[in-house]
């Protein structure tokens, strides 16, 4: 029973980390880059569901589903809007640059939105309640227990993994944004506006940020500038587990990271290097897969 | 439109990568509903000159006049829009999309979903290959048929003129023979205006109306196909004879 | 690197060296000065992380790897060497303490320099990002693992390390470090890293061993950060296992590639300006990070060769 | 650059540092100046701020008053973002460039820790606010502390769980990055099983995690009476939100790191009937804390003090209360009044420096109920 | 110069029956070849033939999946780049590959690594001995600079040097590490023909100065008949012909492969 409870604990911490590992996966897909700013939007998601959601609650009533729905449509929008913003001012200038420019430069930027948001002019340091956006039960099967928070988190990455699925595979902007990755001159040459796409991406990703951040809000409703910093590098570490720039290899990658620090946590004498957890395996895995669990070696052209 | 006025041409055209120069000062002229080529050794200057054309490198000298129009350092996406594409080299064709999908890039700026149907049914009719294969993966396509992908991949924009670079590059004879008989029917039945680079000089000049000679980024020799395919200095740049 | 004149090669050889002798007995010398302790304390970090800086930038600026773990080893040489002294030094008489001390230090740096081992062999796997990712893991398993290591403190840190750390020791290895990464480097063999960082494939087609080479920039590049901790240790006398988290990484980063990625001296004077810039600011304290991120931003957009790079080196 | 000029470089560098080690000390002006440091930016500026808040009110009110033998205060604050390495800057600035009499500072152990060897070297007397870890004021005579220590609060708390509780079995489930945590989970323990009880589950988390599910399952299948929780309150509060979805039922239990009105406003009704040690309550209707709770929340747009608050508030006024004795502001003298401090009323109670010059306190067990802190009992040691 | 073992054998370098497949692509199938001492073989064949994978397959960068290549009398099969370097196999690239933050002195000189005295012990001592040993590489390097004329650039940046002297540098540092076997990558990609013509003598110059084997993979054909004492002919991965000038250029397969079929 333990054991199938931790597994629906897992399942749910999994799939979070899943989202965020996609927004990772989804720039890097383009860019070849780690935004490391990306769990900053995930905080910045959480703090615009926090600031909307009393103004929502004037028209619609909260908690409830619908308005629970119209805030994180309305924080996705937000993110996604701040995300083109950090691309467009931050990274489009650096986009000829060697790698580790950009790199350092997202780190600059995630340093910067932290810390601003740290400021008691913007957000302040000290943590905040998240509004209760949709009504949690509990149901019972047995002795298991499976929080409707849970089943949230569960559902919506279901949907958005579905949904991006479709966005990537089935329309045509999904298609310039796989044919941009595999060759953005070759995409160019197909009349592909690059910027677009890559702007496109950002929002796309950001705005799975945004919803990552409110879900994660909702199982743990206390935010602060520093939430993003935790899961994010966790999800950092999937994506990169799963192969960076392969969605599904961030989707396997966060839910491998998000059972196995459930599990370790499970364990008296383990859960003290939960932190470590995640890496040992990243490195483990990397050593034989150097490439990630889903992504492909490439052979140097000499 | 003055017809006496060619649909593409390039003057003085000079690009450098970094410090080294490799195009000093190309310029030549394509004909509307001719088949031009280009040819030269490796690192002649050939395909420097198509992606120059195409906006993909940056011209540091001298302009491109398309249409009437100059378009010199235009965007390489904005470019395809005018109907100007360019089947590069080494296809890149995105091996990681099917080749029904590699067609629908192709048709990227196109909203008309009537001719876009239309258009594929037409590269499936000149290709038959690919329609056997369209829910392939491109990358899983031998390098011929990557190559008949790359044609009706830039076909399906609807070109007025298409830059070829090298399509009989690493794939069978039996293959490249069936990739020119096509090229020559898209020109003919389509009015396509084709700016061809090859290094089979003697294929090349059989199907094109004229012909220029690159070497290290500069236009040595100009001349219609015919003659060219004639003069022994072509035969020694080739051969070594 | 060398002035035009072919016989420099030989006479910048030996005129290091004598360089670096003058160095040290100034560094010694600034040791029995009065000095405002909070000056002397602040100029002692600038030492420290001068040594970090070089030494990473022997990782990252010369040999091309990207290693987002230099905390790491810095934290294993720190608590290497101040459990020594905490075992060792404090019961032995005065006169033996500097020797001891000397000892901590090598030991912190050669327990670091085998970890750097450990860090070095899967840099022979992985490249860009993944090897960045690694080294970030490995700094914060070093991390995890102290703060569950009660021989050390754990969490609630080391306390009551000896305050051994002078003016003179920091410089004095400050300029050890600047002296071995420059001599290391401006010689035959030492421009075998700058090879593998240009081209590891040409490289290994001129008979030059990339694994060797990246395996001991690690390894080098570790031991300085040991040591680096081992003063580290001595001058805070105490150690938490929270300092050595992957921002103190990041930090040290930010010092090389604002200097220009392998250029000791301006990297070395980097170091210089990023720690007293954080003093500098105190008096805007709340706005200080924030000035600090968009200075890396900045930065990168105006300079990313580094703030200090001049001359004609090609920048990649 | 030819490698003569690289070493040049290093050389003019020295030479620069040792032309710049030339400052001197602070002013003798009329202002007594204090100094503070605080984490006031970083992981743990929540605490910092509160206990900054505190201080700071305190120095305004005691100018308000006239100052200290007819001399006003003056706070300098320093921000230590959070950041080991930092404080031993930090505190050596505040002594040997602005040349305060004493060090306020730091909530958090591991940073006191790190100043307090200056402090020491320097004779300048350094009084924690809330550093409940014992090694804090081993590091010397100038080190003291106007909160109680972790042996203490974990003793309390051992026995109220097995007195109080009558538990049996009660599982731990501490912060593992937080030496505050560890320290107080480990006197806890030894307090409880001495009385007779049974540590059935220990597990761990990792301060500003949001995920406990995965412990708390395990917490749950051990099956304890009750679960210490020796952590912050940012953390406890969503603990006890995971705890309750997860049905563990059982009542939770931690020292003063819960104390907060965040700790409410975040876990809500999870909170109910759970109990805390702590300092103070601000709900107790003595004049003293009444009045300080206003003051704080009119100077503070209406926040109740927390803790943090409640002992920067009393740390300054225990440092004015030293330098009234001493009569003055010099080291030793003022550093004798403070360690013979037999009696000294704060906001957080009665308090008497013992021979380790930690100070001598009462705690107090409050209860959370109908979303207000309740207070219980008051455990003298 | 070491001594090499086996030096008695006719060939220097022999390829048997050498395959590699990458993925499902066999880039080079079945490929035979042998190369005498001091001789000068060129390898050519169309775009895409196969004939810079098997100068990687020579030179350790790839593996080969089938085969075996021997060198020297002694077999090298799935050596690493830097052992066949150390064995006496050096190359140059088809699209240049200097050390781009170097100066032209110093890609030579990290070039003679292996045939330094000293290493890091000395380099940190900075003894005599040292500076001795140093200035003895420094004579080596400029000597081969002088050689080749780039004495008077040593200190500029390689790779801000004209196309060129880029080319003939790539040919000094591949010297430096004192090869028996000079392997060239499309040597006069990108060359007038003065400068082309320049190279051929540079070639043939090598191969008498050093007494060292050299092998071409070229395009252009005047440089390869103009030079190559034999040819191998590389299509779609396999050897199609092998020969002298004269009779390569006789070959009815070889126009076929090279001016196309009409």
């Amino acid at each position: 029973m333990e054991f199938l409870q931790q597994l629906i604990n897992g399942l749910a911490l999994g799939s979070i980390y899943a989202l965020i590992a996609l927004g990772y996966t989804m720039v890097y897909g383009v860019l070849r880059f780690i935004n490391f700013a990306h769990s900053d939007v995930l905080m910045l998601g959480a703090f615009s569901a926090y600031y909307l959601a009393p103004a929502v609650a004037r028209v619609l009533p909260l908690p409830s589903i619908g308005g629970a729905l119209v805030v994180g449509l309305l924080a996705c929008l937000i993110c996604a809007g701040l995300g083109v913003l950090i691309e467009r001012l931050a990274y489009r200038p650096l986009r000829s640059r060697p790698k580790l420019t950009v790199l350092i430069t997202a780190i600059g930027v995630s340093l910067f939105i932290e810390y601003t948001g740290q400021h008691r002019a913007v957000f302040g340091a000290d943590t905040k309640r998240f509004p209760e956006l949709m009504p949690g039960t509990e149901f019972h099967l047995g002795s298991l227990i499976v929080g409707s928070n849970d089943l949230v988190v569960l559902v919506t990455t279901l949907l958005l993994l579905a949904g991006l699925w479709f966005i990537v595979h089935r329309t045509k902007v999904g298609t310039a944004m796989r044919a941009v990755s595999h060759n953005q001159q070759a995409a160019a040459l197909m009349g592909v506006d690059i910027n677009r796409i890559i702007a496109f991406t950002f929002a796309l990703g950001s705005a799975l940020a945004a919803v990552a951040g409110i879900l994660y809000a909702l199982k743990a409703p206390g935010i602060d500038p520093l939430m993003g910093v935790q899961p994010g590098l966790r999800a950092f570490i999937a994506a990169v587990l799963g192969g960076i720039g392969n969605l599904p290899g961030a989707a396997l990658g966060g839910l491998v990271i998000g059972l196995l620090e459930t599990f370790a946590g499970g364990i008296s004498g383990l859960s003290n290097y939960r932190d470590g957890i995640a890496f040992a395996i990243l490195i483990l895995i990397l050593l034989f897969r150097p490439a990630g669990l889903l992504g492909k070696v490439t052979v140097e052209k000499v | 439109m003055n017809v006496s006025q060619p649909l593409l041409s390039l003057r003085d055209l000079s690009v450098s990568y970094g410090t080294i120069k490799a195009l000093h000062g190309v310029s030549l002229q394509v004909p509307e509903k001719a088949i031009v080529t280009l040819i030269g050794a490796n690192g002649a200057g050939k395909s420097t000159t198509l992606r120059a054309i195409s906006g993909l490198l940056k011209v540091q000298g001298g302009s491109v006049v398309y249409d009437g129009r100059e378009i010199t350092n235009e965007l390489p996406h904005k470019i395809v829009g005018r109907h100007l594409c360019h089947v590069p080299e080494g296809r890149m064709v995105f091996s990681n999309l099917t080749v029904a999908e590699n067609l629908r890039m192709g048709a990227y700026l196109r909203r008309d979903k009537g001719g876009i149907a239309e258009d594929v049914d037409y590269v499936y009719g000149i290709f038959p290959r690919l329609k056997e294969r369209w829910a392939q993966q491109a990358g899983t396509l031998s390098g011929g048929e990557q190559q008949m992908l790359a044609i009706s991949r830039a076909l399906m924009s609807r070109p007025r003129c298409l830059m070829l670079d090298e399509p009989s590059l690493g794939i069978a004879p039996i293959l490249v023979r069936a990739i020119f008989d096509q090229i020559v029917a898209i020109n003919r039945e389509k009015g396509i205006t084709i700016l061809l680079v090859e290094q089979n000089a003697n294929l090349a000049l059989a199907i094109s109306h004229y012909g220029y000679v690159l070497e290290t980024g500069r236009v040595i020799l100009e001349d219609t196909a015919a003659a060219l395919r004639q003069n022994p200095q072509v035969r020694e740049a080739y051969l070594g004879e | 690197m060398f002035s035009r004149s072919p016989l420099s090669l030989p006479t910048a050889c030996q005129g290091a060296k004598r360089w670096l002798i003058a160095a040290v007995l100034c560094s010694i010398l600034l040791s029995f000065g009065q000095f405002n302790r909070y000056y002397l304390g602040v100029a002692m970090d600038v030492g420290i992380n001068i040594i970090l800086a070089v030494s990473l930038n022997l990782i990252n600026g010369y040999t091309g790897q990207f290693s987002l773990g230099h905390a790491g080893f810095m934290a294993v040489g720190a608590y290497t060497a101040a459990k020594f002294s905490l075992v060792f030094a404090v019961a032995a008489p005065e006169p033996a303490r500097p020797v001891l001390f000397l000892v901590a230090l090598v030991l912190g740096g050669a327990v670091a320099a085998l970890s750097g081992l450990a860090v070095g062999i899967p840099s022979l796997r992985l490249k860009g990002d993944y090897l960045a990712i690694v080294t970030l893991g490995f700094g914060e398993i070093i991390r995890v693992i102290v703060q569950n290591l009660e021989a050390v403190g754990a969490a609630s840190g080391l306390k009551g390390i000896p305050k051994y750390t002078t003016l003179g020791w920091t410089f004095a290895l400050a300029s050890v470090t600047v002296y071995v990464v420059v001599s290391l480097v401006n010689s035959t063999y030492g421009r075998g890293f700058i090879a593998v960082k240009d081209d590891e494939v040409a490289a290994s087609s001129m008979g030059i061993n990339p694994v060797r080479y990246k395996v001991t920039a690690f390894v080098v590049g570790a031991f300085f950060a040991g040591i680096a901790g081992g003063l580290y240790a001595h001058h805070k006398q105490f150690l938490a296992p929270t300092g050595f988290d992957f921002l103190k990484s990041i930090d040290i980063v930010v010092m090389v590639i604002l200097g220009g990625m392998g250029r000791t001296a301006s990297v070395a004077l980097a170091a210089v300006v990023l720690t007293l810039l954080p003093e500098v600011l105190r008096p805007v304290s709340e706005y200080r990070m924030i000035l600090y991120a968009l200075l890396i931003i900045g930065l990168m957009m105006a300079r990313p060769q580094g703030l200090f790079a001049f001359g004609r080196r090609a920048v990649k | 650059m030819h490698m003569r000029g690289r070493i040049l470089l290093l050389g003019g560098a020295i030479g620069l540092v040792a032309a710049a080690l030339s400052g001197c000390g602070g002013t003798d002006s009329g202002a007594i100046l204090i100094g503070e440091f605080a984490s006031l930016t970083g992981k743990e500026a929540t605490f910092g701020i509160s206990s900054h808040q505190g201080t700071a009110l305190a120095v305004e009110e005691i100018n308000a008053a006239g100052g200290i033998l007819g001399r006003p205060l003056e706070l300098r604050t320093e921000d230590d973002q959070s950041k080991a390495g930092e404080p031993a800057n930090v505190v050596n600035k505040l002594i040997s460039r602005d040349g305060v009499v004493a060090v306020l500072g730091e909530v958090a152990s591991s940073r006191s820790l790190e100043a307090a060897p200056v402090c020491q070297a320097n004779k300048v007397p350094m009084i924690s606010p809330a550093s409940t870890n014992p090694k804090v004021t081993e590091s010397g005579d100038y080190i003291f502390r106007v909160c109680f220590i972790d042996p203490f609060q974990g003793t309390v708390m051992a026995n109220f769980a097995s007195k109080t509780l009558r538990a049996r079995k009660v599982a731990v489930f501490t912060d593992v990055k937080s030496d505050y945590s560890k320290g107080l989970a480990k006197f806890f323990k030894e307090g409880f099983v001495k009385a007779g009880g049974q540590i059935c589950a220990e597990l761990d988390f990792n301060g500003g995690d949001k995920d406990f599910k995965a412990q708390l399952t395990a917490i749950k299948a051990a099956a304890p009476d009750a679960v210490f929780v020796p952590g912050y309150y940012t953390d406890v509060a969503i603990i006890c939100i995971q705890a309750k979805q997860l049905q563990l039922s059982v009542p939770f239990f931690g020292g003063d790191g819960w104390e907060s009105e965040k700790l409410v406003e975040i876990g809500g009704a999870a909170m109910e009937g759970h109990y805390f040690s702590t300092h103070y309550a601000a709900d107790n209707p003595t004049p003293r804390i009444t009045a300080f709770v206003e003051a704080y929340k009119k100077r503070y747009a209406g926040k109740t003090p927390d803790a943090m608050a409640a002992l920067g508030y009393d740390s300054v006024m225990f440092l004015a209360d030293g330098i009234k004795r001493a009569g003055g502001t010099e080291a030793s003298g003022l550093r004798q009044a403070l360690a013979e401090t037999k009696e000294f009323e704060g906001v957080t109670g009665k308090m008497a420096m013992n021979s380790q010059r930690d100070a001598v306190k009462a705690a107090v067990i409050l209860q959370i109920k109908g979303g207000k802190f309740r207070y219980m009992a008051t455990v003298a040691p | 110069m070491r001594k090499g073992i086996g030096m008695s054998a006719p060939s220097i370098l022999s390829l048997r029956e050498v395959t590699i497949r990458f993925g499902g692509l066999t880039a080079v199938s079945g490929l035979n070849l042998e190369i005498g001492e001091s001789e000068l073989v060129g390898l050519i064949g169309p775009n895409g033939a196969g004939k810079t994978t098997a100068f990687n397959l020579i030179t350790g960068v790839y593996a080969p999946t089938e085969g075996e290549i021997r060198f020297a009398g002694r077999p090298v099969t799935a050596k690493r780049p830097h052992d066949l370097t150390k064995l006496g196999i050096a190359r140059t690239f088809q699209n240049i590959r200097l050390f781009s933050s170097l100066t032209v002195f110093d890609n030579v000189r990290a070039a003679t690594q292996l045939h330094r005295s000293h290493g890091v012990r000395m380099a940190l001592w900075r003894g005599a001995a040292f500076a001795a040993a140093e200035a003895e590489v420094e004579r080596g390097v400029m000597e081969l600079l002088e050689i080749f004329d780039l004495g008077r650039v040593r200190d500029e940046i390689a790779t801000s040097l004209p196309y060129g002297d880029q080319r003939r540098l790539e040919i000094v540092r591949a010297l430096a590490t004192q090869p028996k076997l000079l392997l060239l990558d499309e040597p006069a990609a990108g060359m007038n023909p003065t400068e082309k013509a320049e190279l051929m003598r540079l070639i043939r110059f090598i191969k008498e100065r050093f007494k060292i084997s050299i092998m071409l993979v070229e395009h252009d054909m005047k440089v390869v008949m103009g030079i190559c004492e034999r040819i191998a002919v590389l299509e779609y991965g396999k050897k199609i012909g092998e020969g002298t000038p004269g009779e390569i250029r006789k070959d009815p397969k070889v126009i076929a492969a090279y001016l196309g079929t009409e």
